[in-house]
């Protein structure tokens, strides 16, 4: 219990289970949906163990914060072009309806 | 304590006591309409002794006005919120 | 003194919407599950606002103030999912008035 | 008290992740994402890191969960996706045990770190020559500015790839649905009512994220979401894609960004400040990013093109 | 140092001018190409003295980020310039400037402009989370790319990017956190302090880079997204997105980590390698279309790199000829790039113009498309590693590595695949050769398209014929445990 008084591993640890959670959800679920919220879970989850790992006390090391807001970011991008690419396999399948006028031109 | 302590206590505590009766509604009551009520006023009335409370305890004008900022805005969301969520849950696919 | 008093009515107003939170998970109707995209907004915000009194740190209040703003944001998304490609109005149908 | 207030967080956190990856019904999952997104914004500021907790309250719990609504309801328009075949038990063991082995080989990584004071001495020594007060800030355009640069750039890249995603005959059109306009609705009132003041809240994030929390991101962040609800409330429709003012306004921040690289370059070493300007320059490339990502993410959440 | 900075500071312009410039933009790659070629020639240049580099923006490590190119990484960005300025001219044809803009037309050139950056960013990085955020901007543009072709593989692919990048950042997190710095030459000297969670930091980062990097058992979602997508983003997929995440391994274990390396790892990588060899060539050898062949041709290829893990790395390897393996992995993947572009951009002509993507309905296609098929056995001469080509070479120095540090099984496999490699290629040129008609062309081909795999695989034999250049390139600034074997470098001061 005398782990559980620090701040900073209590949050580290949330994150490992987190990580965990997200990854047993990544694999068992096979909604998009699903997947992109574990992935996205997992993330944070990665996001969290680091601001526990850097936390000294009166706040979080700035140098990790910089690189969490960084991985946010970076997270929003991936997960918004998943979505797209959900969308449009969802409703028109895998069949090429639209490079009829590129083909034309070459291989 | 000073008086001024005092209050915020007494603040905190009301704000707390909305809070919980806020919730109370959501788990008890028997529609979503009720619901609703509960949600939107009692939080709101909660959020208000809360803000106030933040506000005395800073004792600062320039931070006073972004708790009433953060307040309004809260406010407006909820009572958009409700209303549209109102509304919505008449359509009866809503509540498949 | 303070500042455990308001860590307190943090850890309460965190409480209580966990325990509105139960709602969200039960249902039954997906109207239940938008009211607390409202209620994470304004019990959130309340947190924010509390840590922020607790630790005399204003600079916390732009997160109540940012969860706010976004919790409105959130209810209006999921609202118009009532219709079809969420293009429809959902005050349309039951305005009798306008 | 403050441990209490943790230790509960905590499992809360916990318990919104469970809901949100394993809820049975998907508008639920999304429910709960936005709530544990909320929920991780908090744990951020009891770790007194607040700029991350503003970019979580914006991008984690706000635009995500929105990109994430819009999703379900495209799959769920185009037909596919909701029934979920149910995966078989030992694949759910398999799965069980590796993420149990994963979650006991991180935290044992975790309580065997050896504790160090990493880079929090550097960063306030060097601070002084960007003269900025927000060591984050400092972090993201000084010392760093190069990894900012390639992430403003991954954004631009997804929108490029979003856009890939356009049906041929709707190129160059107007992304997400006609959206019926009600002119004296709730709607349309709180649409006009809001914007306003949350372009007052992200000047004034971009303005204090100098030296206080706040940023280009974030600030970004929420324009974007204003300019998406103005869309919703069915004020303004979204600009067609084919408009050069749009795609100008896409380019600008990286490119003020990459300019200022390629200066330093010129006079020396590329991505550094000129003495004594340090800060004027960062200023500058943070108001057109704030401008640039607001609008790169509010057509991101926006889509491909769905109507000519 | 400026010129590093401006090799992934030009492509990343060039992807800001492609959005703007809309229906102009595909003829960008005019001036790209050359300004590209130049730079990654002066890079040579500057890098064949000794690794050059420095920090950015005069903040040095730890707290800023340092970039640097050492022989290996210039060599690999000369080949990837030809290539990808090979395969950007060879874009035009489909991708090229028409009446009006579409879809394709306009987002091709700001996806390829990224990747290119992103290619180059991960070339020169020193920093651990730079190159995370340079892999994302890799793995994005490359997904979205593969969509070009099947949407549903391109699902499959991104669903493995995103693991796989996960992982790396929860690795890059362990280790920033138990060594406090990002940059690769400080880790290399403060990773005793902490070997527990280095070490699973460590193994994280390379289950992500191998499921990135599609080695096998991970390579299920390479064949259909590589095999499915237009001929000229294949070409870029395969010969050039894969080898990313490789050459982060590399770092990783042979700069960052060589200490912590042990013999067991380095011959689990090599035993995955073998089988990637051996299982990639037999389903190659099965094959009905072209396309199909040549990604799992790609599977095959990428096993080879993993020798020089148990070659160059694993204990007792302490021989002369770690380096020759080392280099042998640099003519690996430099020869791979450009053979493997100009194996996919010459099938896309062959499929093309016959109108058809299986093999058995490509008979006489020597005849009506003679050019062509030149490039196409040109390339295929380097895959298998025929004299005089930079396959050659790669195999050559590798199977004298193997047979000098007594590792016979390896020396084995790399026979075995070249065998194999010698006979699912032969398949179709065999079939190109056949019958005694010349069949009728679907579409007409622009007479300089077929100059673009037969560059690449003039290229590919050049780098056979002059290989004493390039390989004095590629080992020069070679990392030490790259000359003396993984566990044998001592942790730093």
């Amino acid at each position: 219990m005398e782990a559980l008084t620090d701040r900073s591993v209590l949050y580290a640890l949330t994150g490992a289970g987190l990580i965990a959670l997200g990854f047993y959800g990544f694999i068992v679920r096979r909604a998009l949906i699903h997947r992109l919220i574990a992935f996205n879970v997992i993330g944070s989850g990665i996001f969290l163990l680091f601001g526990g790992a850097a936390y000294f006390g009166g706040g979080v090391d700035p140098v990790p914060q910089a690189l969490i807001i960084t991985g946010i970011v970076v997270a929003l991008a991936l997960t918004a072009f998943a979505a797209a690419l959900g969308v449009r396999l969802a409703q028109d399948g895998d069949e090429d309806d639209d490079s009829d006028d590129d083909a034309e031109g070459g291989p | 304590m000073s008086v001024v302590e005092l209050i915020t206590a007494a603040l905190l505590a009301i704000g707390v006591f909305f809070y919980f009766a806020g919730t109370v509604g959501i788990l008890r009551f028997p529609d979503v309409h009720s619901r609703l009520h509960a949600l939107t006023k009692a939080d709101n009335l909660g959020l208000m002794a809360i803000v106030i409370a933040a506000g005395l305890h800073f004792g600062d004008g320039w931070i006073a006005g972004k708790l009433a900022l953060i307040w309004l805005l809260a406010l407006f969301a909820a009572g958009m919120a409700a209303q549209l969520v109102a509304r919505a849950a008449l359509s009866p696919e809503h509540n498949a | 003194m303070m500042e455990e008093l308001f860590m307190l009515a943090a850890l309460c107003v965190l409480l209580s919407v966990a325990g509105a939170l139960y709602r969200a998970w039960r249902g039954p109707g997906r109207a239940d599950r938008m009211m607390s995209a409202q209620l994470i907004g304004s019990g959130g915000g309340g947190v924010a606002v509390l840590i922020a009194a607790a630790r005399r740190e204003p600079a916390i209040l732009d997160v109540a103030l940012v969860l706010a703003l976004l919790a409105a944001f959130a209810a209006i998304a999921f609202v118009k999912t009532i219709t079809r490609d969420g293009a429809g109005d959902p005050e349309a149908d039951t305005e009798d008035g306008r | 008290m403050s441990l209490a207030f943790d230790l509960a967080l905590c499992i809360l956190i916990l318990g919104a992740a469970a809901l949100a990856v394993f809820g049975r019904d998907l508008f639920g999952s999304i429910v709960f994402f936005i709530v544990y997104g909320v929920l991780i914004a908090l744990a951020w500021i009891t770790l007194g890191a607040v700029d991350v907790s503003l970019a979580e309250a914006a991008i984690g719990a706000g635009v995500t969960g929105v990109l994430l609504i819009g999703a379900w309801q495209g799959i769920r328009d185009g037909g596919g996706g909701e029934p979920e075949a149910p995966t078989p038990w030992p694949l759910h063991l398999a799965a069980g045990g590796a993420a149990a082995a994963l979650c006991g080989v991180i935290s044992f990584a975790v309580l065997s770190l050896p504790g160090h004071d990493g880079l929090a001495g550097e960063v306030p020594e060097n601070q002084g020559a960007l003269e900025l007060g927000n060591p984050v800030t400092g972090v993201l355009l000084g010392f760093r500015a190069y990894d900012t640069l390639l992430e403003t750039l991954v954004l631009t890249a997804a929108l490029a790839a979003v856009w890939s995603l356009t049906p041929s005959q709707f190129w160059g059109g107007i992304p997400g649905p006609n959206h019926v306009k009600p002119p004296d609705g709730v709607l349309a009132s709180f649409g006009r009512m809001l914007p306003p003041r949350g372009l007052i809240v992200a000047v004034y994030l971009v303005w204090a994220g100098a030296d206080a929390p706040g940023g280009a991101f974030q600030a970004g962040t929420v324009l974007a979401a204003v300019w998406i609800l103005i869309v919703l409330a069915g004020l303004r429709d979204e600009p067609r894609l084919s408009r050069l003012p749009l795609r100008a306004l896409i380019i600008l921040g990286p490119l003020v960004f990459l300019g200022v690289g390629l200066i330093g370059m010129l006079l020396g070493a590329p991505l550094s400040y000129p003495e004594g300007q340090a800060k004027p320059v960062i200023l500058v490339i943070e108001y057109a990013l704030t401008l640039s990502i607001a609008a790169t993410l509010a057509l991101l959440i926006a889509g491909p093109a769905r109507r000519r | 140092m400026s010129l590093l900075f401006a090799l992934a500071a030009a492509p990343l312009g060039f992807m800001l001018a492609s959005l703007i410039l809309g229906r102009r933009a595909p003829h960008l790659i005019w001036i790209a190409a050359p300004v590209m070629l130049a730079l990654a020639v002066l890079v040579a240049l500057g890098a064949s003295a000794g690794a050059t580099g420095g920090p950015l923006g005069g903040w040095d490590a730890p707290l800023g980020i340092v970039l640097e190119a050492d022989g290996l990484a210039a060599a690999l960005i000369l080949a990837s310039a030809v290539t990808a300025a090979i395969t950007g001219l060879f874009a035009l044809a489909r991708f090229g400037p028409a009446g009006r803009e579409t879809t394709r037309r306009y987002t091709f050139w700001p996806l390829f402009y990224g990747l290119w950056a992103a290619l180059n960013a991960v070339f020169i990085s020193r920093d651990l989370f730079n190159l995370y955020v340079a892999l994302e901007l890799l793995s994005l543009c490359a997904v979205a790319l593969a969509a070009f072709g099947s949407r549903k593989a391109a699902m499959h692919y991104l669903m493995v990017a995103l693991a796989g990048s996960l992982a790396y950042l929860l690795g890059v997190v362990l280790i920033f956190a138990s060594v406090g710095t990002l940059d690769i030459g400080l880790i290399a000297q403060r990773a005793g302090d902490a070997r527990t969670p280095v070490l699973i930091g460590a193994a994280l980062m390379s289950a992500g880079l191998l499921a990135k990097t599609a080695l096998f058992p991970l390579h299920g979602w390479l064949p259909p997204a590589h095999g499915a997508a237009p001929p000229v983003v294949s070409a870029l997929l395969s010969a050039l997105v894969v080898k990313a995440s490789f050459f982060i391994l590399l770092r990783i274990w042979f700069e960052a980590l060589p200490a912590l390396a042990g013999p067991d790892m380095a011959q689990a990588f090599g035993v995955l390698g073998a089988g990637a060899v051996l299982y990639g060539s037999v389903l190659a050898l099965r094959q009905q279309g072209l396309k199909a062949l040549i990604a799992y041709s790609t599977v095959a290829q990428l096993g080879y790199l993993f020798f020089v893990f148990p070659l160059a790395g694993a204990g007792g390897a302490v021989t002369p000829w770690a380096a020759g393996a080392w280099g042998a992995m640099g003519f690996q993947l430099s020869a791979h790039m450009l053979a493997k572009a100009g194996l996919f951009l010459a099938a896309g002509i062959i499929i093309h113009a016959l109108g058809s993507g299986t093999i058995r309905d490509m008979a006489g296609a020597g005849r009506a498309l003679p050019v062509t098929v030149l490039a196409f056995g040109l390339c295929a001469i380097s895959l298998m590693g025929l004299p005089p080509s930079g396959g050659f070479m790669a195999k050559y120095l590798m199977l004298i590595a193997a047979l000098e540090s007594g590792a016979w099984p390896y020396a084995a496999v790399i026979i075995a695949g070249g065998l194999l490699a010698a006979a699912y290629l032969f398949r179709p040129i065999a079939r190109f050769m056949s019958g005694t008609d010349t069949p009728a062309l679907q579409a007409r081909v622009h007479w300089a398209l077929p100059l673009a795999p037969l560059a690449l695989g003039l290229c590919a034999l050049t780098l056979g014929v002059l290989s004493a250049g390039p390989y004095e390139l590629m080992v020069t600034g070679l990392p030490q445990a790259g000359e003396a074997g993984l566990d044998e470098v001592e942790p730093g001061p």
